[in-house]
């Protein structure tokens, strides 16, 4: 992929361009089967611009950053920051707003530990302290990575967990639950990785709004597929993971704005995000290195910094356009199939590129192993969304998931191998 | 690897009609399973007469791997002393766990070899062993008098 | 660097085939120098095996571990625990016994959060929850990753810090402290990363167990440059990073006594490291999954795992050996130049590959500048080792540290820029 | 780039014979600023008269860079108006922070050109700014009344 490229549907042959671009893509699976991958939302594939900006990284410029006054200390630390500041440019926030963690759940857990250590920490912090009794508030839709590190903070604080529920159609059920003055945090997705549903988050924001609630926005699965504006959605933290959107694993980036983290008290403590130490107490650096502790995901940075790159040069408009069509075939295709059951909306609106499914009684499980017998790799699981499943009454399901990379081709093929399920198992019609 | 190499007749026959399901009275020990990435679980109660096994008897939810291996454990060591279906459990799991690489002993196991394809499978291992794994540690349970871990553990939640 | 050598020295033609493994050692730096890395305390360069390995990974195999019931899925899980396999046994302890990282500090913070947590968890958790007044041992020679922690720990539990201090010739100083029955912990390094100094370790975790507290062994220093096995050394945990030892960044271990895995709460919490999810309440896996909440770092763990084959293939034996002639080298040509002063031991006793240093009365960022300038790198600052510092009456010194790739001649270099440094800002003789 | 551009006689001089060095009284306000990386520390003090700066004092432990910068400083803003110096002060900032892009005005920053090397070594910046960020810390807080941030908040480690 390159050239910059804004408007309309991607060609067939820039969708070839790009699908070049991952070497994995051609692999064979399974007795020779072209694999079609289709579990982009547990993680996404690498396109070789990505691998290359690392591995160029490391055989040129490699050293530890913000800590060498020698000239690869220099270069390593350009290209970290550079990394922050397209990253930040990318989601419509400022670079010293984008602190850098090992994924989206750490992200999470550091807003999690800010908040209890705020108990503890005195100054500034106290503005965030919890007490007994103080709620915090989730909804049944979320990963589990937006859901344990608040029960967890609740155990140590006192605090109560509370939640939106989920209608039939896998909306949210914004009448199931009245924040109080006692709601100190909203947290929820962007969009559910089970069911693609997108909540009304201008709708949550301006309800912790009036209650002073400071918000937490799941964005594991809305950065990757469509053009994302923090500063615009006004939330007051935001999480992300790098491998989910085309860049390395062990990268993740929080976002918080910037007078709350600079009100913040520090999580992982160690080198780098200190002001003075000494061995009765030390002090603590402005954000983000604050948050920054010990050598950090260098060369992953730069990855995920190429992989934004890469995103931006194909236009978040225009992937997003192409995963709409995507599912939207799916979405089709599936309810025309019977005793295939949707898990989550069954129409485009409000809805990304997940698409949860029950086919008859089949076992996710079985399902999942015939489709990967032909090639087509999904997840069969809760997707670590286990509450929402047990919503809907079930264990697992199966879910499809789409990148920029994926093509109608591939959905056709997820829709035959779905026939081929119900042959195997023998689906009643 | 064919998939019909994994999910044999005999277990789709086993998923379909599963043996001995349901949970029964009297019971020594009760054990509850789950696994954690597909969220499949298993209840399942051992009676044991002296040295024997008596009834094992269980409710399940799962996939068709984990629903027949429970099904086939049954028939391998009801009515067998314990120390039998020990052994029948150390081939089964051995087997599952070999990657293709250990031959079956179909006197040990009897209809369980058609679990054999499943070894190829890793991620499915731990499915086959569920049913298995309570079924242990049941046993352990009632010769340690202890009852149940349990349905008690998930009610917890 | 193939073939299994396990005995003596490195010879020339080895030490030129594996600084051949490593593509960054061949470039230059400031008007085409050839680049003297000296740096590898700081972080260490990765051979081409290793970026291979991790490049092939994403290539053919890249899946999320533990997840997923697809092929790619089953080789992305077997790859990432073939590497903890590989480098548990690097380190002479069992697979479960590892957990994976982000890097050294995220592991310490573990443990201090574990135990701080041990309050609110309940169960077998109880027996490391620390109260008011109890103690937390260290030394003053703790970089900061394993200090900054404990003070947090101490703010939170209401523990009170205490530290061995070090003697004038940088060793540490048994007779400055006496443990109690308070003393709950005993955290210290396996290596200075300023001195090289290596503690007594032995009687360090004699005293801890005599008062029965747990200790937390530092060894970022010491896994990449000598045979290390934890098992031996008979501590309760221990921490390294990928990164110091040619492997990649964003990855670290922590290795952790089976019973006390097995009892100590998670700390960072969310997918992949549950048992049983609710809204009201959720249980967790056993160790090591109970501490690798959410999608790892697993192109990193693979590459580990070919750092730990590469560093395996030339022997530690080997590896430490060499770097202790270059050790020697460096301090015997150190010590004969007038003005220089050796911050630690002056001779190889129980120390290993970091020689800090102060030229006359310059400045460590001015002699490090000159050093750049003849493409020498190495670090001036304080290298997160504040206190130590302070003890010695400086702000900052010249560190050089060795790594396997060094050479006797960059030894020479380095003398020669220590003559230059004292021309330059005419330190008097 | 070579050294001798960055290490300009200017600076060494600077450096071996410092301007103004040692606390003094009086002074209307102290700041202390640290350098994270190195451990560099300054205490500065400032003295207005009206609004002119009548005196600057410090107490500096640092490289050859940061110690020269304050030097520097002092004899650049001593005797001047505050509005003045802040506009030397924007000079040597953006001269610094430039990477060699910006072309120092020697009318305004006089001696201080010779610190145009330093913007390409971007990690001895916070040297040369280290006086210079204690400088306007200082002058903000002689102008609100707020004396010190300062020696108080090193002691309070
Ligand atoms: C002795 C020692 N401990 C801990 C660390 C922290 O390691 P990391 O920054 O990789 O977490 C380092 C290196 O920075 C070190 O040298
Ligand atoms: C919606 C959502 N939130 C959070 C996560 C956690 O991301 P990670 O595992 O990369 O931390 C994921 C993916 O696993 C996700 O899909």
């Amino acid at each position: 992929m390159t050239g910059q490229l804004t408007t309309g549907q991607l060609s067939v042959s820039e969708l070839e361009k790009i699908r070049a671009d991952f070497p994995i893509l051609s692999r064979t699976v399974r007795d020779s089967r072209p694999l079609v991958y289709l579990d982009s939302g547990a993680t996404s594939q690498r396109p070789r611009q990505v691998l290359d900006a690392e591995r160029a990284f490391l055989e040129q410029h490699n050293a530890a950053v913000h800590r060498g006054a020698h000239q690869l200390a220099e270069e390593a630390t350009d290209a970290y920051e550079s990394a922050r500041a397209r990253i930040a440019a990318f989601v419509g926030v400022q670079p010293d707003e984008v602190v850098f963690t090992k994924n989206a759940t750490e992200g999470i857990n550091l807003v999690a530990y800010g908040l209890s250590n705020s108990a503890v920490a005195g100054g500034a912090a106290e503005r965030f302290a919890l007490a007994p009794g103080d709620e915090i508030v989730i909804t049944e839709m979320e990963h589990h990575a937006n859901l344990v590190p608040w029960q967890e903070l609740c155990r140590r604080t006192g605090a109560v967990l509370r939640w939106y529920q989920v209608t039939d159609d896998g909306r949210l059920d914004l009448d199931s639950l009245e924040l109080s003055e006692r709601t100190k945090v909203v947290a929820f997705t962007h969009q559910s990785n089970v069911m693609g549903t997108v909540p009304p988050v201008a709708e949550l924001v301006r309800r912790a709004r009036a209650v002073g609630a400071l918000t937490v926005l799941d964005a594991c699965q809305s950065v990757p597929h469509t053009p994302v504006d923090f500063a615009a959605l006004d939330v007051d933290f935001a999480a992300f993971s790098g491998h989910k959107m085309l860049g390395p694993s062990g990268v993740g980036v929080l976002y918080g704005r910037r007078e709350l983290l600079e009100a913040l008290p520090p999580f992982l403590t160690g080198g780098s995000m200190i002001e003075i130490v000494k061995m009765e107490g030390s002090t603590y650096a402005p954000p983000p290195q604050r948050f920054e502790a010990g050598v950090p995901m260098t060369s992953q940075a730069v990855g995920l910094g190429a992989a934004v790159d890469y995103l931006s040069a194909i236009g978040m408009e225009r992937v997003a356009a192409h995963e709409y069509a995507l599912t939207e075939r799916a979405l089709t295709g599936l309810s025309e199939i019977d005793g295939v059951r949707i898990i989550g909306p069954s129409d485009c609106v409000d809805r990304g590129g997940a698409v949860s499914f029950m086919i008859g009684d089949v076992h996710a499980h079985d399902a999942g192993q015939v489709l990967d017998d032909l090639g087509i790799a999904v997840r069969a699981s809760h997707h670590c969304a286990w509450p929402l499943h047990r919503r809907f009454g079930i264990a697992a399901s199966v879910r499809a998931s789409f990148a920029v990379y994926n093509t109608p081709a591939e959905i056709d093929a997820l829709l035959a191998g779905v026939h081929e399920v119900r042959r195997f198992f023998r689906v009643p019609a | 690897m064919k998939l019909e190499q994994m999910y044999q007749e005999i277990i789709l026959d086993h998923y379909r009609h599963p043996h001995r399901s349901g949970l029964r009275e009297p019971f020594d020990a009760e054990s509850y399973q789950i696994n954690p990435t597909c969220g499949d679980e298993v209840t399942l109660r051992v009676a044991l007469d002296g040295d024997r096994v008596a009834d094992v008897s269980y409710d399940a939810i799962g996939c068709s791997i984990s629903q027949a291996a429970t099904s086939v454990l049954t028939d391998l060591v009801v009515g067998r002393t314990v120390a039998e279906s020990a052994i029948t459990m150390d081939a089964f799991m051995a087997m599952v766990q070999s990657r293709g690489k250990v031959e079956p002993d179909e006197k040990v196991l009897e209809d369980a070899v058609a679990f054999a394809g499943v070894s190829q499978y890793p991620s499915r291992v731990k499915c086959a062993l569920l049913g298995w794994m309570a079924f242990k540690d049941a046993v352990g349970r009632a010769e340690a008098g202890s009852p149940d871990n349990g349905a008690q553990r998930a009610e917890a939640q």
